[in-house]
């Protein structure tokens, strides 16, 4: 039984947004709880699949009992079950968060369709992370891309409006170059499981050379679009700085990453390792990571508008896992794969974070936060702890990543990439503190009658990934266990 | 839309249309179709009945509760079913194997899962097209009740 | 037995304080006066602390203990040797002094209920800097002490403040920075970066350059090295005279102990002479000492001037671990307790000055050494202690130094102390002789604007005596070459010579 | 088929510059028309190579079809083999496709619904 689990979780998700517009009048109340429990049950399996996954291993599981090539296999090892267990555990944190947040956000009228887009798309992203079959990945990449497009786009006003149809448009070439990256390899293989199709491409390369190059810069293009990464990444701070804040936190902390983490899957479970000697994919990878890092970190620096800052910060931080991917030492993916969880704790706390802001005191403008450190202390105070750990101060999860990444970085004798990680911690260190410093110190603001109470239950998720920001900067120990046997490939 | 001579003809083509979607629903396994094009076929059948007629009689044809119970239940039917193979102790989304698979190959009744898949997709399909083409022909009636 | 408990000691001098910060945090909203006393108590408490390790490393025993792994190699731990012994008693001495001083001095100023939990969890992590076991722990602590105390700097909350602030905070990140590149380098070239291993690079190339240059950028930053001290004088002054005393006295030292941990344990004295490393740090040093010293002259703000003076210090102090000798290391060392002592004297009493009169410009301070004769003296002590007066516990250290570096084939660098032992005395003597020989024609002038106002008597006791006691500590410690601290400057210096190992 | 990565991170960089930053005009036009036969040239190349569409030893004609196509009627009691692969061996992925035409619904009506 515990086999069918990640598919079990999978169906539950599915099922529980095919009832959420079901819910009508006397139990729409009901649609919160039902949310939570769900998003909660998903949690509890996905740690539950980390145990087997230790004990017994990475095993596959055959949908519908077709062995592959012929139906669609989920393939569930190390770094199957660490990106459900980070989507899970995050998305479950945001919406404890969310319940509240959202109606000062958008219509009561459209809540229940917010759970349903926000279901699908933690049950898509999920299916993204556990799939090992390409047009189950492209399905899955089509329903999060609409998915995460609705919940931007479900905020009324004209600006979302606008970032959504631009993440649209982007999003959907991205997705059209992978549907025909993938069509591609099917040609040349005959196959659509990685793992046969892995099997077929090495022989494939010396016939269709052109065509493995084409679906590979697809494929690149595709993801990179859709992750962010440096020149394709100009939907990002719009689509990111106007959704409501769960969306935001979701979206940077964890759908720019599950890409990140599909094109890793791709990159080195199917293509042949022969192949990058040939075409440099890490290095443009990597060369693309080093403008993110430093593009986001300088564009952060000159944003006024919070989340804004926020959202190009998550341009630099998808540079990072990019670094760790193209750098392709074992040490410096660990640092790549660390990052996805470190970065998407302390991005989603600090977007709840700001959405706390905006929520009791409706300022998203930089400079007019002086000062709301004295009036919501321990909101600044986990933004604090969030700014501390993109500077990597030691004792912060941002820290472990950056550590794991230099040594990397060290071990292959670049030490040019060290220096890239450390100007842009220096850079974040530059936007982010001045934050930090003008809202506890400095000028007096006399309270605003426009203030409101923060209610517990928008606080407590920023102050439990507050907590968890520094519980794994000190305890680091079983997520990188847990990755050192993920990246054995 | 009172042209009498496009009502008299929707009125009878529409049933036909519904039969025909129906019946490429239902012979999914057997011949060319299935699901998607069927439900494509019993969903335009809805919206040309709408067109021809009117908004509000349309509306009444199929409201958008109904719709939207059809929308929810085609895939709830999907995943149940799915869920159906676990239950039977194989895996999810397992057919024959899980003991779904009844009737000979060739007859109506037969594939076991497929069929029943099929309606539900058919179902889904219809009514996603019904319920969009609702919802956008209604905004732009409100746009315009506002200008 | 008796090795558990002293396993546990140095957690406990660490984390005493961290803890009590939170409780002095939460009782400051109920008691002014409990918060006060629980302060003091706690800096008290955790002096004794330090000093109960004594006797165990005294026996030339070395603390040694791994709480826990982060990563494999990379760990929490403690170690207290007899360096880290000295710097931390001195530190917890000084720290004590300034709790008690403290009380008076903040009395009259807003935030308190913020001062003193940071103040408190400053030392904690101080203390931590000083008793990590390794370099990823000295790391933790390091960043912890260097963003905590951006709050004392900036405690006036005026413009000025957070403008020197923000350059104390970006200049620290960059330190930061540059440390954890050298450490994580270290780690790449040695796996590991416990300081209890021994020698950890023993050949050199470009990557140990690498990280000598980053650790040099990175402990330097913090010591208020030449290039990189244009955030001192700007800090320092801004914040309150008792945090003042701690920035300047205490909190450059981390850097100090850092280096010297850096010169004798990640590197060796053959690797560092062998390949000029020292030649880089003595040029800077130098450097240093002119430029503080002769800046200092040139400041008419009695903060700023001290705050200069304390870069060219801690020039000496670079000075004496490059020369690469034990006898320099003993001047070295002994150095820094005078300076701790020296230095803390004098921002406590200017502290003083600045609290009863609200004057903060030399010139203004005609006179004031009759009106606060106490206060005035020690800060004379001081002052004469800096610049080299026998019997003053300044002149021991730098004729230590200078016998050092006559060990080390260099007069250049006694000609280098003499000089700004000559600077020293430009700049401090004048505030001395008119503090206690001028004023009486600007008094008898009437009402002068910025003069001293003619009812100013002697601070609060609280105040006088840690001065006070720290006057009577520059004498004492001169005036028997045999004392305490010289003792533990000479076993240092040996135990250090030894490349870090008993 | 040496790829140089400075050239290929180039061609992306100038790619994203003329199609989001650059503004309007004569150059832009002209970059636009190069890239497009860049990017024309590498997609000739590309179906140059591919495999004669329908012959009979393209690599897709594999395992794979040869079971779908000889034994779906036994194996999933559908005749029409087209219907066997969508709703029996790959049922997972339409699945996947109802759930987009759920999302594509539930995304256009929230935006309808929400103003």
């Amino acid at each position: 039984m515990s086999l069918h689990l990640p598919v079990i979780s999978i169906a539950l998700l599915l099922l529980a947004s095919f009832v959420m517009p079901l819910l009508r009048r006397g139990a729409r109340a009901a649609a919160l709880p039902f949310t939570l429990s769900v998003l909660g049950a998903v949690f509890t399996v996905s740690l539950y699949l980390i145990y087997l996954v230790e004990s017994r291993g990475a095993f596959s599981y055959h949908v519908g009992g077709w062995p592959p090539p012929w139906g669609v296999e989920l393939y569930i090892d190390h770094l199957a079950v660490y990106m459900m267990m980070v989507l899970s555990s995050i998305c479950l944190v945001v919406m404890v968060y969310g319940a509240r947040d959202l109606y000062h956000e958008i219509r009561a009228e459209v809540m229940s369709w917010y759970y349903t887009l926000y279901l699908l798309l933690l049950a898509s992203m999920i299916g993204i992370a556990l799939t090992n079959d390409l047009f189950t990945l492209f399905v899955f990449l089509e329903i999060s891309t609409i998915s995460a497009c609705g919940i931007i786009s479900i905020k009324k006003d004209r600006e979302c409006i606008e970032a959504s149809f631009k993440y649209l448009i982007l999003s959907v070439l991205g997705s059209g170059c992978v549907l025909l990256g993938v069509a591609m390899i099917y040609m040349i293989t005959g196959y659509l499981n990685y793992d046969f199709v892995a099997q077929e491409l090495p022989q494939a390369i010396a016939e269709y050379p052109y065509n493995i190059l084409m679906a590979l810069s697809l494929f690149i293009v595709g993801f990179s679009v859709k992750s962010a990464l440096f020149p394709l990444h100009i939907w990002l701070p719009d689509a990111h700085s106007s959704a409501p804040s769960p969306s935001s936190a979701v979206l940077s902390g964890l759908v720019i990453k599950i890409y990140a983490a599909a094109i890793l899957r791709l990159l080195f479970r199917v293509f042949p390792a022969e192949l990058f000697e040939v075409v440099p994919v890490l290095d443009i990878l990597l060369f693309l990571s080093v403008l993110a890092v430093m593009a986001g970190s300088i564009f952060a620096m000159v944003q006024e508008d919070i989340k804004r800052m926020l959202a190009y910060s998550s341009i630099a931080q998808i540079g990072f896992v990019f670094m760790g991917i193209g750098l392709f030492g074992n040490r410096a993916l660990l640092g790549g794969l660390v990052h996805i969880f470190n970065h998407a704790l302390m991005k989603s706390m600090l977007f709840l974070a700001a959405g706390l802001i905006i929520y009791a005191a409706g300022i998203r403008n930089i400079r007019d936060l002086r000062g709301i450190g004295v009036r919501m202390p321990l909101t600044m105070g986990a933004f604090a702890i969030g700014a501390f750990s993109m500077v990597g101060i030691p004792g912060t999860n941002g820290f472990i990543s950056k550590w794991h990444l230099a040594l990397g970085a060290l071990d292959l004798g670049r030490p040019f990439f060290v220096a890239i990680i450390l100007l842009s911690s220096l850079l974040n260190g530059i936007y982010y503190l001045p934050i930090v410093i003008n809202a506890f110190f400095g000028v007096k603001i006399e309270p605003r009658s426009e203030h409101r109470d923060v209610p517990g239950m928008m606080l407590v998720p920023v102050l439990i990934l507050a907590a968890g920001v520094i519980f794994f900067g000190f305890y680091p120990g079983p997520i990188l266990a847990l990755l050192e046997q993920a990246i054995v490939l | 839309m009172k042209d009498i001579v496009i009502r008299t003809v929707c009125r009878v083509i529409v049933p036909f249309v519904q039969v025909y979607g129906l019946y490429v629903i239902f012979h999914g396994h057997l011949s060319p179709g299935g699901g998607f094009a069927g439900g494509a076929i019993l969903g335009s059948s809805m919206v040309l009945f709408a067109l021809s007629f009117h908004l509000e009689a349309g509306a009444q044809k199929l409201g958008h509760e109904t719709s939207s119970y059809l929308e929810s239940g085609g895939g709830i039917w999907y995943i149940l079913i799915g869920l159906l193979g676990l239950a039977l102790g194989s895996n999810f989304l397992t057919n024959r194997a899980a003991g779904l698979g009844f009737g000979l190959p060739g007859q109506l009744f037969s594939g076991g899962m497929i069929f029943l898949l099929s309606l539900g997709i058919g179902v889904k399909v219809a009514s996603t097209m019904f319920t969009l083409f609702y919802n956008l022909s209604e905004e732009e009636g409100s746009g315009g009740d506002h200008q | 037995m008796e090795a558990v408990f002293y396993n546990f000691m140095p957690i406990w001098t660490v984390m005493f304080p961290i803890f009590m910060s939170m409780v002095i945090f939460i009782i400051s909203r109920r008691s002014e006066k409990l918060r006060d006393g629980l302060s003091v108590a706690t800096a008290v408490v955790t002096f004794f602390s330090v000093a109960a390790m004594y006797p165990y490393l005294a026996a030339g025993n070395i603390i040694d203990y791994t709480i826990f792994d982060i990563l494999p190699g990379l760990g929490v731990s403690v170690r207290v040797d007899i360096l880290s012994f000295s710097l931390a008693i001195i530190s917890s001495f000084v720290w004590m002094l300034v709790a008690i001083y403290s009380i008076d001095y903040m009395s009259h100023e807003h935030g308190g209920d913020r001062y003193y939990p940071i103040f408190i969890f400053t030392l904690g992590s101080c203390l931590g800097i000083f008793m990590a076991g390794d370099f990823f722990t000295l790391f933790i602590f390091f960043e912890l002490m260097s963003l905590i105390s951006y709050v004392l700097v900036i405690h006036e909350e005026t413009r000025e403040a957070l403008r020197a602030g923000y350059k104390y905070l970006i200049m620290t990140i960059i330190g930061g920075l540059a440390l954890f590149f050298a450490i994580i380098l270290t780690f790449e070239l040695a796996g590991t970066v416990s300081l209890s291993q021994g020698t950890l690079i023993t050949a050199a190339g470009t990557l140990p350059f690498l990280a000598f240059l980053s650790f040099l950028v990175g402990f330097g930053m913090k010591a208020g090295m030449f290039p990189l001290h244009v955030w001192l004088p700007d800090a320092h002054p801004v914040a309150p005279s008792p945090a003042s005393a701690l920035l300047s006295g205490i909190m450059l030292k981390t850097g100090a102990y850092g280096m010297l941990r850096v010169l004798f344990t990640v590197f060796n004295i053959p690797l560092v002479k062998e390949t000029g490393w020292d030649m880089i740090m003595l040029v800077l040093a130098v450097i240093t000492i002119l430029l503080g010293s002769a800046v200092a002259l040139t400041q008419e703000d009695l903060k700023r001037r001290l705050a200069y003076s304390s870069v060219g210090q801690m020039g000496y102090i670079i000075l004496g671990m490059a020369l690469l000798n034990e006898t320099a290391l003993v001047g070295d060392v002994f150095h820094i307790f005078s300076h701790a002592l020296m230095k803390s004297t004098l921002f406590l009493a200017a502290g003083a000055i600045i609290w009863k009169t609200g004057l903060r410009n030399i010139n203004d301070l005609q006179g004031i050494g009759k009106k606060m004769p106490v206060t005035m003296g020690a800060f004379t002590i001081a002052a004469l202690a800096m610049i080299g007066i026998p019997p003053l516990n300044g002149f021991l250290s730098k004729w230590t130094l200078a016998l050092g570096a006559l060990e080390a084939g260099a007069p250049l660098y006694v000609v280098v102390l003499l000089i700004s032992s000559l600077l020293n005395g430009l700049y401090y003597l004048p505030i001395i002789i008119a503090a206690f020989f001028g004023g009486e024609e600007e008094e008898e002038g009437g009402h002068h604007g910025e003069g001293i106002p003619f009812n100013i008597q002697e601070a609060a006791h609280r105040m006088v005596i840690p001065v006070a006691i720290l006057g009577l500590a520059c004498i004492v410690f001169g005036l028997m070459p045999n004392n305490f601290a010289f003792e533990l400057s000479l076993r240092t210096a040996s135990f250090l010579i030894n490349a870090g190992m008993p | 088929m040496e790829v140089n990565p400075y050239v290929a991170v180039g061609i992306l960089l100038l790619m994203a510059y003329v199609f989001f930053y650059l503004p309007a005009g004569y150059i832009r036009h002209v970059l636009i028309v190069l890239l497009v036969f860049i990017i024309g040239y590498a997609l000739v190349m590309t179906v140059s190579e591919m495999p004669t569409f329908g012959a009979v030893d393209t690599p897709a004609h594999n395992v794979v079809p040869e079971r779908y196509l000889g034994r779906a009627p036994e194996e999933t009691g559908a005749v029409n083999v087209v219907t066997a692969i969508i709703t029996d061996y790959r049922a997972f992925d339409t699945l996947g496709e109802v759930v987009v035409l759920f999302v594509a619904i539930v995304a256009a009506l929230s935006n309808l619904k929400a103003r």
